[in-house]
């Protein structure tokens, strides 16, 4: 499966781009499983992720918690706690 | 019901003399605007810039006016939140609520302000004397606040794991 | 800490900026504007009458606005009184509460309109199409809206015998 | 005692007159009696104060209770409960 990753703030300044196109293995189901997986890719990502509990995700533009299943989603955004207003 | 992203500033007066132009079933109107501090923790600051989530920002500002709309008897409602680089005493954010009960408005404008500050996709970033950027920290008393307002369904925006 | 009595019009954005102008500890700007709607009970009004008591109001006010500084950290407040012959849609009454917290300006803002709906010198004359004026009662859920705010000495607003 | 009395809305409107100066006979201690003695110089009196519950005072520009006592007080104030804001 392809996705659209999408990173932003703090997220995005670890990882050292805003985005992505990837393609995912089996056995990615959950949000959490796919955080675990980034997090293998390089040393960029493992700090990005180094505290899940400080990065939230959406999952095609709606929040999502670590469990929701990707299902058929085609962008998916990292970034941490919102701060705007 | 009106949203608004923009990196123009706004005209609190010009916004609500048009979202309330010729309805004079209202009778009340409550603004609340966001401004940049000139510190943070005592550090001053010499800009603001305001990243966000193209999209997403417009879905959940829409997502928050709809909710508002749902426990309130509102005529009337405007969000509007800037991005890009924003210098202290500028505007951040306006919300405007119009209803013919005072409360109402009061407790709406609250309200949209309380849940946006939780959920719109916007990330502050603060620039000191010194050139280095800070990443502002998301507040446990903003998390706080939205409790009050016993929101369903906005547990899902929890940690990624 | 400003108050207006006056017959003449006000701008809400104009009075934020010139409240706040040169302040950058200010984060938070709330604003409370009442309108003259235009029916009451159900019928159309075509005037509305401010009839107001020169020097207590002006004295009122200010005890309002000195009482929500005693109880807020407000960096700034304004109230503006019309009086006079208004007609539907125009504006009647401008509160102004600025903090650097969002909290206390919503709470600041709230009750100074409840405490000065309840104290400020003021009747209301309401002329609908057939010539008939008829003075607006004052309501319960007005008094009731102040209870909120525990006020001490306010007992000494009521009946005169 | 000479107080300045003023007249607002429809206390106003039934007494016919937006004020006047009177000169009070002794007796009168508190706010309630000099509504009583009011009442009984003539029927536009009588009817602004048929319901004195309904009519508010104020000495000198503060709010009062019927039953303070008037004082030194140079200017009464009676009208309707307030309904601005």
């Amino acid at each position: 499966m392809t996705v659209q990753l999408l990173y932003f703030a703090w997220v995005r300044e670890k990882i050292g781009r805003s985005g992505e196109s990837l393609e995912l293995p089996p056995g990615i189901v959950t949000v959490a499983d796919l955080v675990r997986w980034l997090s293998a890719r390089g040393p960029e990502y493992a700090e990005a992720f180094a505290r899940p509990d400080l990065v939230r995700a959406a999952l095609d533009q709606s929040h999502v918690k670590p469990e929701t299943p990707l299902g058929r989603v085609r962008e998916i955004a990292f970034f941490p706690p919102v701060t705007g207003g | 019901m009106t949203i608004r992203v923009q990196a123009e500033d706004f005209d609190v007066g010009a916004e609500v003399r048009q979202l309330t132009a010729g309805n004079t079933d209202i009778g009340a109107v409550v603004t609340f605007t966001g401004t940049v501090r000139g510190a943070a923790k005592g550090r001053p600051i010499v800009s603001m810039t305001l990243e966000h989530y193209p999209g997403m920002t417009e879905a959940e500002l829409a997502r928050v006016e709809s909710e508002a709309h749902g426990r309130w008897p509102l005529d009337a409602t405007l969000i509007v939140h800037r991005y890009g680089e924003l210098r202290p005493g500028d505007n951040i954010v306006l919300v405007i609520a119009a209803s013919r009960h005072r409360h109402a408005a009061f407790e709406a404008a609250e309200f949209l302000m309380d849940y946006l500050k939780s959920s719109a996709p916007f990330w502050k970033k603060e620039t000191t004397a010194d050139g280095v950027g800070r990443w502002v920290d998301a507040r446990e008393t903003d998390l706080a606040a939205l409790a009050r307002w016993n929101l369903q369904g906005h547990s899902r925006s929890r940690a990624a794991e």
